[in-house]
């Protein structure tokens, strides 16, 4: 489980490795948090190599794109395989989320 | 040593793991790959062994911490997982006053819970398994999931 | 869901972890994994963590499953761990008719021995805990090994 | 725990990530095995990515040490961190292995 940060041009795009879970989502919010308050204005987060996301993690994603709305930033999703699709969709967050396919298509849609 | 012997796996074979942890949600990756394998072992569907099983766990295991054993780490949360080639049933244990599950039905998919950080754990726990229940015990609270092999 | 906390820890906190499981050599990485954080939050030492506990347990539990309970995997292995500040004691039991621990002593460093395959997992346990000792106990056999966190 | 394995000039080279134990050890010996049967001499593994070893897993380097000299090939290791190194001067296996600290030192051996 790591969270692995880089900065693709304007966006700060955020690789999820593992899980996202009630053990280690504050650690990602923190990571994001921190790239907020120096300025940043646009999130990418890249579940290409997620397992599995629990509620606590949705939790966190929903918190921090509130966060990043209230600082005029924006926050897109990307990668999200069948699964991760379906736990989207069972909870509706595909209806609050920015959701593309690919990275590129996201890193696009800024 | 020799070597490790594929299971000579029989279909009346029934898997039980049982465990007792402390409150420490930095356990829950572990005991849901543990209780995951076994649902591996016989044969699950590949979308019960990503999603299904680890989230509706995940979530049992994080409640039973963080609210019923109000994460203190003298309190221990116990599992104890059955798996057989029809189905998982999954207990788990803690040592809180219990709550009544009933009652807890709020929808978290309406439009204006869908800004809220929490609430999302029965609902996923409902959506994911076939069945949810919940028994009180003698000093604590348990929270039963069963679900069927597909 | 609240935020977790972090344990605050006490200088008389004892933490116990307890599993029973099915013999199955691939359960044994997340068993160590859970034991390992046990003596992570009490502040075992780096190397402790990473080579002594780690190895000498997978040892103890491949041996208890390959050995004790001949890779059946309708014989379970039972694990019990208490970490304090001081030691963490683990006991891994399993269903096998036991066998003496002082008549398994051969040293696998000497030359005809270091190109044989097996034979070094009772070795490391020794060279890796503060004590390893066997009981006999109803149905089966258990070892038990301390190791003073340093 | 996976095994990636890939050629540098003559050299086969083979990463272990995780553990090398008892529950994954067969699969390491396959894959070694595998390209030996292939025809290939010349075997490095790389530790840098492993964390710990059981003594099935020494077992297993063991026995394809022997192998592989069998068949008139070498096998170096490299990359073990301190820990590691520890294991094989407990069991005085750093006496059986040509061991170098690092992969270049290791391929510029053979
Ligand atoms: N094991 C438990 N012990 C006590 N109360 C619980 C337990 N599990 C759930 N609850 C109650 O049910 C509520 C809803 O749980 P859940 O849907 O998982 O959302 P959340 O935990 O995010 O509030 C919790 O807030 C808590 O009051
Ligand atoms: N849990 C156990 N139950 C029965 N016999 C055991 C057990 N653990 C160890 N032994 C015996 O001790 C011997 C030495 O064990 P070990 O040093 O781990 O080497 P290996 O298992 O590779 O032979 C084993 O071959 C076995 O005969």
């Amino acid at each position: 489980m790591s969270f692995s940060i880089k900065k693709e041009g304007e966006v700060v795009v955020v690789d999820v490795e593992g899980q996202l879970i009630v053990g280690n989502r504050q650690e990602l919010k923190q990571k994001v948090l921190d790239e907020l308050e120096r300025g940043e204005k646009k999130f990418l987060i890249d579940f290409s190599q997620t397992g599995y996301i629990d509620s606590s993690g949705l939790g966190v994603l929903v918190s921090l794109s509130k966060k990043i709305r209230e600082q005029g930033g924006e926050l897109r999703l990307a990668n999200l395989n069948d699964d991760l699709k379906t736990l989207f969709e069972l909870t509706k967050l595909d209806t609050l989320f920015q959701i593309a396919d690919t990275r590129d298509r996201a890193l696009q849609s800024f | 040593m020799p070597d490790a012997v594929t299971d000579p796996r029989e279909d009346d074979e029934v898997r039980i793991v049982e465990l007792d942890i402390p409150s420490d949600v930095r356990l829950i990756e572990n005991v849901v790959e543990l209780i995951r394998h076994e649902c591996e072992v016989m044969d699950f569907g590949r979308r019960q062994i990503m999603l299904n099983v680890p989230v509706a766990l995940s979530e049992a295991l994080s409640n039973a911490m963080l609210r019923g054993n109000r994460d203190d780490p003298e309190k221990h949360v116990h599992v104890r997982a059955e798996v057989d080639a029809n189905r998982l049933v999954v207990e788990v244990g803690d040592e809180g006053t219990g709550f009544d599950l009933n009652e807890r039905s709020e929808d978290p998919t309406t439009l204006d819970h869908l800004e809220r950080e929490d609430g999302r754990g029965l609902f996923l726990m409902r959506q994911l398994m076939d069945r949810v229940e919940r028994v009180d015990v003698p000093n604590g609270s348990v929270v039963r999931m069963t679900l069927h092999r597909a």
